[in-house]
């Protein structure tokens, strides 16, 4: 993979009558941001303004160096000529073209033929598994189906910078690990057609989304939105360890561990092994390994039954949640960094039962099924 | 059709003092007139004109409009009333029109006579044969030997002035009445071959005016020497 | 923005239109506008008060007003269903009614006021029928003057929202029916509404027609002053002694129907503010 | 259903019409109707085919097709991207510049002939342009019957256009536009196919408006068999002498224009099949 | 709650050139039917025909005895005087009322006065959270708040029989909780205004959904449909523990065990006590302990730590599976009914370790946090 293409500057303010949305924004090229917030946060509005739909009151859009937006300069560079592909919340698709001509319609707008705008569309559409349906109208397609042909669509346009807002939301539960790997590769530089890579370089994106597994497999950083504000603005696994906000705090509720994807899980530089379910194409590359507090069980001696993964951690604090207690693990001498941080959610009783207290030594046990292996964003 | 019995009106129709007077479109000013005057004449009576193409005005009588008057610029729209059984006794022409040349004023093209119209560079403009002055264009046509290639035949009389006054055509045939109507815009060119072509304009009081009394008073007016007057000054002759 | 939705945000950047699209735009814009130009200049600006307060003018301008007005509440009454039904309705046969409709948009007005002769005069089976049971002449009434108009303008109404009515789809019906809400409620809440800007440019053409016509009701309602002779019919009569006359009082027509078009058309063509 | 959507599913039930609209919808329709039926009653079937294969009305009727169907095309060459800009484009002053299109619909036919032939004539300053620079006489020709005809039908494409397009919302154009397209591109490809039912109420109606037209162009252009005399002026000359003939004449016009319109329409108005 | 409103029987064949719907189903009154299924396998088409949008090629379909379709006898009742509510898929908010107009629409159809509406649309949005966008148009609204005015609306019809077509897409993770809580009311009977109960009888619904979750909690009964056929049906335990179907297998994935929620859990019937995080509204009425296979530890000894639920159970059955191998547990001698079938996925080294084959006994160990309690449907 070559350098990343489409660094993104933006700082941007947005009013309206019971919403302001103010934002400012620096993402490097190639970089795949996921945008998260409670409805209403803002997150569709900051898009479309990317996307130029929406002329922000005062700001200035930056990417790769051209310059999009400038309020002062009443500078505003046409949505069709930014180079930034939107997937909006609805399909919206074309109701009088079929499915390839919704799908060729970005190549064709970029000068392809018309045999080549369809070869390509006919390639996106198997991408999102969706190619007996290139004949059908839209009016023709379930809402999953419609969904799945948009995001061929945007696909298509192959932007410089990628907005997608829920791209993954009405797909069943067959087809969204699929599309979530079908991103990743897209993001990851990839062109259309399984396997075929066109080598280039990875893409700029954001990537709107309620889930947090979308946000933590596809996103090398994430980006909490609330009432128009950035919230939180980090690594996701930093987000996810140190929520700042409230928002954040309920979001984040996963344990993340980077490393190499090997055989039956994943190797820690320090040359752990965490096992787990390993996703699509994880294989020999860089990965996390993604666990959710709730699944790891504290013991006071090291347990002996099913859990592949038991880590003897230090208690650094404990912290009441609603009805939980999340138990935080430091690392003990002479351990392995990656255990710093890491989340164990048990009941208030089993607090009591073990006795646990900050500074006392525990061992964190998660069964290598609750354990998935993602490939990780960089 | 025809034959319907007339009963006085009902709705927004013309109440009892009111004088329904049918009337070809070129008698609007000499029409206008003699509306005052019955008027004065005639305290209480309102004098409503409806002006518009012979046939237009005789298709309604024919099909039961509530009329008084009806005066044709031609003998065979008063026929059309009279044949369904419709027109007053007698239908008498109570004036003739007769046809001029209108050129633009100065007359820039030298237009002298009938066989001029037809000289390289004039245009020129008359009426369709089915309407009266294209009738009688017609009839010049014939007896003079000279057969016109007008740019237009429009279908009456007031489009062949416009075309003319407004510069577009050169010369137009048009009725003695017109040119004088517009005599500050275009000058007039008699021609011998228009006596061949005298144009008579009859006029009645309805079988069945809701006002035949009035009627008769009208038709007396019209004929009589304040008729005659006016229509005189407007270029109009006498039968 | 979705149909009909009234509430634009004024930070949405419209795509904005092919900068190519201007010259035909401006050359259509001066094929209309220029002409009239020239009229105006042409006209005798002077005997404009003269012209316009004469008892002739302000009554035939009132009269023409006033039926149009009545004309174009009727096109809307029966023409505005009649576009419903065609649009929608799944009625077989309909598609052999539809070219019905267009017959008085073609027929020349002179013999469209004819028909209405034929049909509703005297002698006419509806006008026979009209006398014998209600006493009613329809011909030299104002009644006359608003049936002419309202048959010439009628099919503007209908194509026009028939029209609106096909592209504003169903969808948003189907779900006020899941609400329980009959056809009728449907129609009156749902369907309207959403093809506002549609009956908006229908109303406008229907009254446009109306006001500007003059074959048919010449033919049909004659022309007596103060009971059927609207503006345009005196336009027509003032033309006969004074073009210069007739082409000031039409422009005083042009100017009375502008206005009104102007102050009633923003409300009904572009969404309730 | 989506604006349109060509493909029907067949078992979509419509939500149905309230069966009170079939009342004034066929009030209106027996309005429309029944004086053409009238006509029908009374026109002398026997001389149709004498009238009809009488030279001049042949000429007539083809000269009418073509102008009309010339005046058509150019309504949507210059009209169509007029309703356009009046419908998108934010320029400032286009609230004003709106009523200037309505014009020629309250012209009195017979002024807006008059206002070309003071614009275009030999004596109008467009005129003298044109026969100076190209030795181009506009009045008397076929071309100032097209002229006419577009000048008094344009108003009926722009005002119906720029209904639909108001009706069609501005979504999938945005949608476009990320994905690249131009707005060249997203009028040609996006706008356009979206308002096709539009295009085809304005086409119809300027089409017919294009073929009734009489006033303007007997005040324009004149009237010479094979040249300027299209049909509504013959029918006009002919009732002049012969009602009868001139009513079978103008029946003639309506179905062949009806027949033209039920051919072209279903294309334009209903979607591509 | 009175007797449950709303039977439906219904049985139809709808064809399209590439798709053909058959279904039969019989709904008893106040039943909730989770309707799960890949995309396009029909879901909303089935909704569509029983709102009346779509008429089926054959079939009937009877609501409490009212005969609404019948292909044989031409009958066709229309949509709007079936009593049946339908939430679609898109939120299709009519643009040109007010949102709170938008939710006052069945209300004012079903006869209520101008201000009776408003004041019920009011209590509905009030319930779904939006109760400061009453004033609003529907395209100023964000995608999320849109769904949920559309979900207020639709329950404002107060229809017999329900039809919710993923009424909880697009709501952030705050939100969902609650529109879940809020369902549950609703078709249990209630009306808007929280806590204040009709304590009319339950209402018959069809949701669909994509998430298992929301069948679990939502539903009593499950069916799954697969190219437009029912492949599953049944109660959700039933579905999930004994999945016929590729589809069923695949989302299936939970253990579920009822019981009666009390202090820190559920009791079983035999007194057990599981612990776990309680749900919205879950005291003391019947309720089910949900929790998936990979949560659960298998020990061969009796673990000592965090995991407040350790059960002995008998091995019953092996089932391989893509990477892991699903433990079937069996009822050991004098052990209590519920264990049947209970599920641990666990990866084949923990199989080999542990030794384990059908017939042997095992414990089975999960934590409290990952354990759901949820109140039971019925
Ligand atoms: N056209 C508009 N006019 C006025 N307010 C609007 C408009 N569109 C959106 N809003 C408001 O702006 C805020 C941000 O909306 P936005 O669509 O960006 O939210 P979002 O983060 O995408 O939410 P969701 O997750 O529900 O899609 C919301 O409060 C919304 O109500
Ligand atoms: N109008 C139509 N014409 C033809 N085929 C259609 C039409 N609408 C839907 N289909 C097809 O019918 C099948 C069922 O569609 P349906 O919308 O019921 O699926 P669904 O189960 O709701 O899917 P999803 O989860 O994606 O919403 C699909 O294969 C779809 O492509
Ligand atoms: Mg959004
Ligand atoms: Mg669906």
């Amino acid at each position: 993979m070559s350098e990343g293409r489409g660094r993104l500057v933006a700082e941007l303010t947005l009013r309206r009558p019971s919403f302001t949305l103010d934002v400012a924004l620096e993402i490097p090229a190639g970089q795949v941001v996921a945008v998260l917030g409670p409805n209403g946060a803002g997150k569709s509005t900051l898009l479309d303004t990317l996307a130029g739909l929406l002329r922000p009151d005062a700001g200035r859009i930056e990417l790769d160096g051209r310059l999009l937006t400038d309020t002062r300069t009443r500078v505003h560079v046409p949505a069709h000529r930014r180079r930034v592909g939107l997937l909006a919340q609805q399909a919206l698709l074309f109701p009088h073209l079929t499915v390839r001509d919704n799908v060729a319609f970005g190549p064709r707008c970029a000068g392809a033929s018309r045999a080549e705008a369809a070869r390509l569309a006919g390639d996106w559409l198997a991408d999102v598994d969706a190619a007996d349906l290139a004949a059908r109208r839209p009016t023709q397609l379930s809402g999953g189906q419609a969904q799945r042909v948009a995001l061929a669509r945007a696909l298509a346009g192959e932007p410089e910078l990628l907005l997608l807002d829920e791209p993954l939301s009405a797909l069943d539960v067959d087809v969204a690990p699929a599309m979530r790997a079908l991103l990743r590769r897209v993001l990851g530089g990839g062109g259309p057609g399984v396997g075929a890579g066109h080598g280039e370089a990875p893409r700029t994106a954001l990537l709107v989304t309620h889930h947090l597994l979308d946000a933590v497999v596809l996103a090398d950083r994430v980006l909490v939105l609330v009432e128009g504000r950035v919230v939180e603005d980090g690594p996701a696994r930093e987000v996810l360890a140190r929520p700042r906000s409230p928002f954040g705090a309920r979001i984040a509720g996963l344990n993340l561990v980077s490393g190499t994807a090997c055989e039956g899980g994943l190797r820690t530089d320090d040359g752990t092994l965490v096992s787990g379910r390993p996703g699509h194409g994880t294989n020999g590359g860089p990965a996390v390994a993604v666990f959710p507090p709730s699944a790891v069980s504290v013991f006071r001696d090291r347990p002996d039954g099913s859990p592949r993964n038991v880590f003897p951690v230090l208690l650094v604090a404990l912290e009441p949640h609603a009805e939980v207690v999340r138990m935080r693990a430091g690392v003990p001498a002479g351990g392995p960094d990656w255990l710093d941080g890491l989340a164990a959610d048990v009941t208030p009783a089993a607090v009591a039962d073990l006795g646990a207290e900050p500074g006392v030594p525990l061992w964190f046990a998660v069964k290598a099924n609750e354990v998935g292996i993602h490939p990780a964003t960089r | 059709g025809g034959g319907a019995q007339p009963s006085s009106g009902a709705g927004g129709q013309p109440g009892e003092g009111t004088l329904t007077v049918s009337a070809a479109a070129s008698l609007t000013k000499v029409f206008g007139e003699l509306e005052k005057r019955f008027e004065t004449d005639n305290p209480g009576v309102d004098v409503v004109l409806n002006l518009g193409s012979s046939s237009t005005l005789a298709e309604q009588i024919v099909h039961g409009a509530p009329v008084d008057v009806f005066a044709a610029a031609s003998p065979a729209t008063m026929k059309t009333v009279a044949d369904a059984g419709l027109a007053g006794a007698e239908q008498p022409v109570f004036t003739t029109n007769k046809l001029q040349i209108a050129v633009a004023a100065g007359n820039p093209k030298g237009v002298t006579g009938f066989a001029d119209l037809n000289k390289p560079g004039v245009i020129t403009v008359v009426c369709a044969p089915q309407v009266p002055c294209g009738a009688a264009t017609e009839k010049v046509e014939k007896a003079s030997g000279i057969a016109l290639r007008p740019a237009s035949r429009e279908p009456d009389v007031k489009s062949v002035v416009n075309k003319v006054t407004s510069g577009n055509a050169d010369a137009g045939v048009v009725y003695l009445t017109d040119v004088l109507d517009n005599d500050a815009k275009v000058d007039g060119v008699s021609f011998p071959e228009a006596d061949n072509a005298i144009n008579d304009y009859p006029v009645t009081a309805l079988k069945n005016a809701p006002h035949a009394a009035l009627a008769a008073k009208f038709v007396e007016l019209v004929r009589g020497e304040d008729g005659r007057r006016a229509l005189e000054a407007a270029g109009f002759g006498t039968p | 923005m979705i149909p009909g939705a009234p509430v634009r945000d004024r930070h949405v950047v419209g795509v904005g239109l092919p900068r190519v699209l201007w010259v035909p735009a401006l050359v259509g814009l001066a094929l209309i506008a220029l002409p009239v130009v020239g009229l105006v200049v042409r006209a005798d600006l002077a005997r404009f008060p003269e012209l316009v307060t004469g008892g002739a003018a302000l009554s035939a301008l009132g009269l023409s007003l006033r039926t149009a007005a009545v004309s174009t509440l009727l096109c809307l009454l029966f023409g505005g269903p009649l576009a419903a039904v065609l649009a929608r309705s799944g009625a077989p046969g309909l598609r052999l009614i539809r070219p019905i409709v267009l017959l008085p948009l073609v027929l020349p007005p002179v013999v469209g006021g004819l028909a209405l002769l034929y049909t509703v005069g005297r002698t006419g089976f509806g006008g026979r029928v009209l006398e014998l049971w209600f006493g009613i002449t329809v011909p030299f009434t104002t009644a006359a003057v608003v049936l002419a108009q309202t048959f010439v303008s009628m099919p503007f109404l209908v194509v026009s929202l028939e029209g609106a009515l096909r592209t504003a789809g169903e969808r948003y019906e189907s779900v006020a029916a899941t609400l329980g809400a009959s056809p009728a409620t449907v129609f009156r809440r749902v369907t309207l509404p959403l093809v506002l800007p549609g009956v908006g440019s229908g109303l406008v053409l229907a009254f446009a027609r109306a006001l500007g016509e003059f074959g048919a009701t010449i033919a049909f309602a004659g022309s007596l002053q103060g009971t059927t002779q609207t503006l345009p019919l005196l336009v027509y009569q003032v033309r006969e002694v004074d073009v210069d006359g007739a082409v000031a009082l039409s422009l005083v027509l042009v100017v009375v129907a502008v206005l009104v078009i102007a102050v009633a058309r923003p409300r009904a063509a572009e969404g309730l503010g």
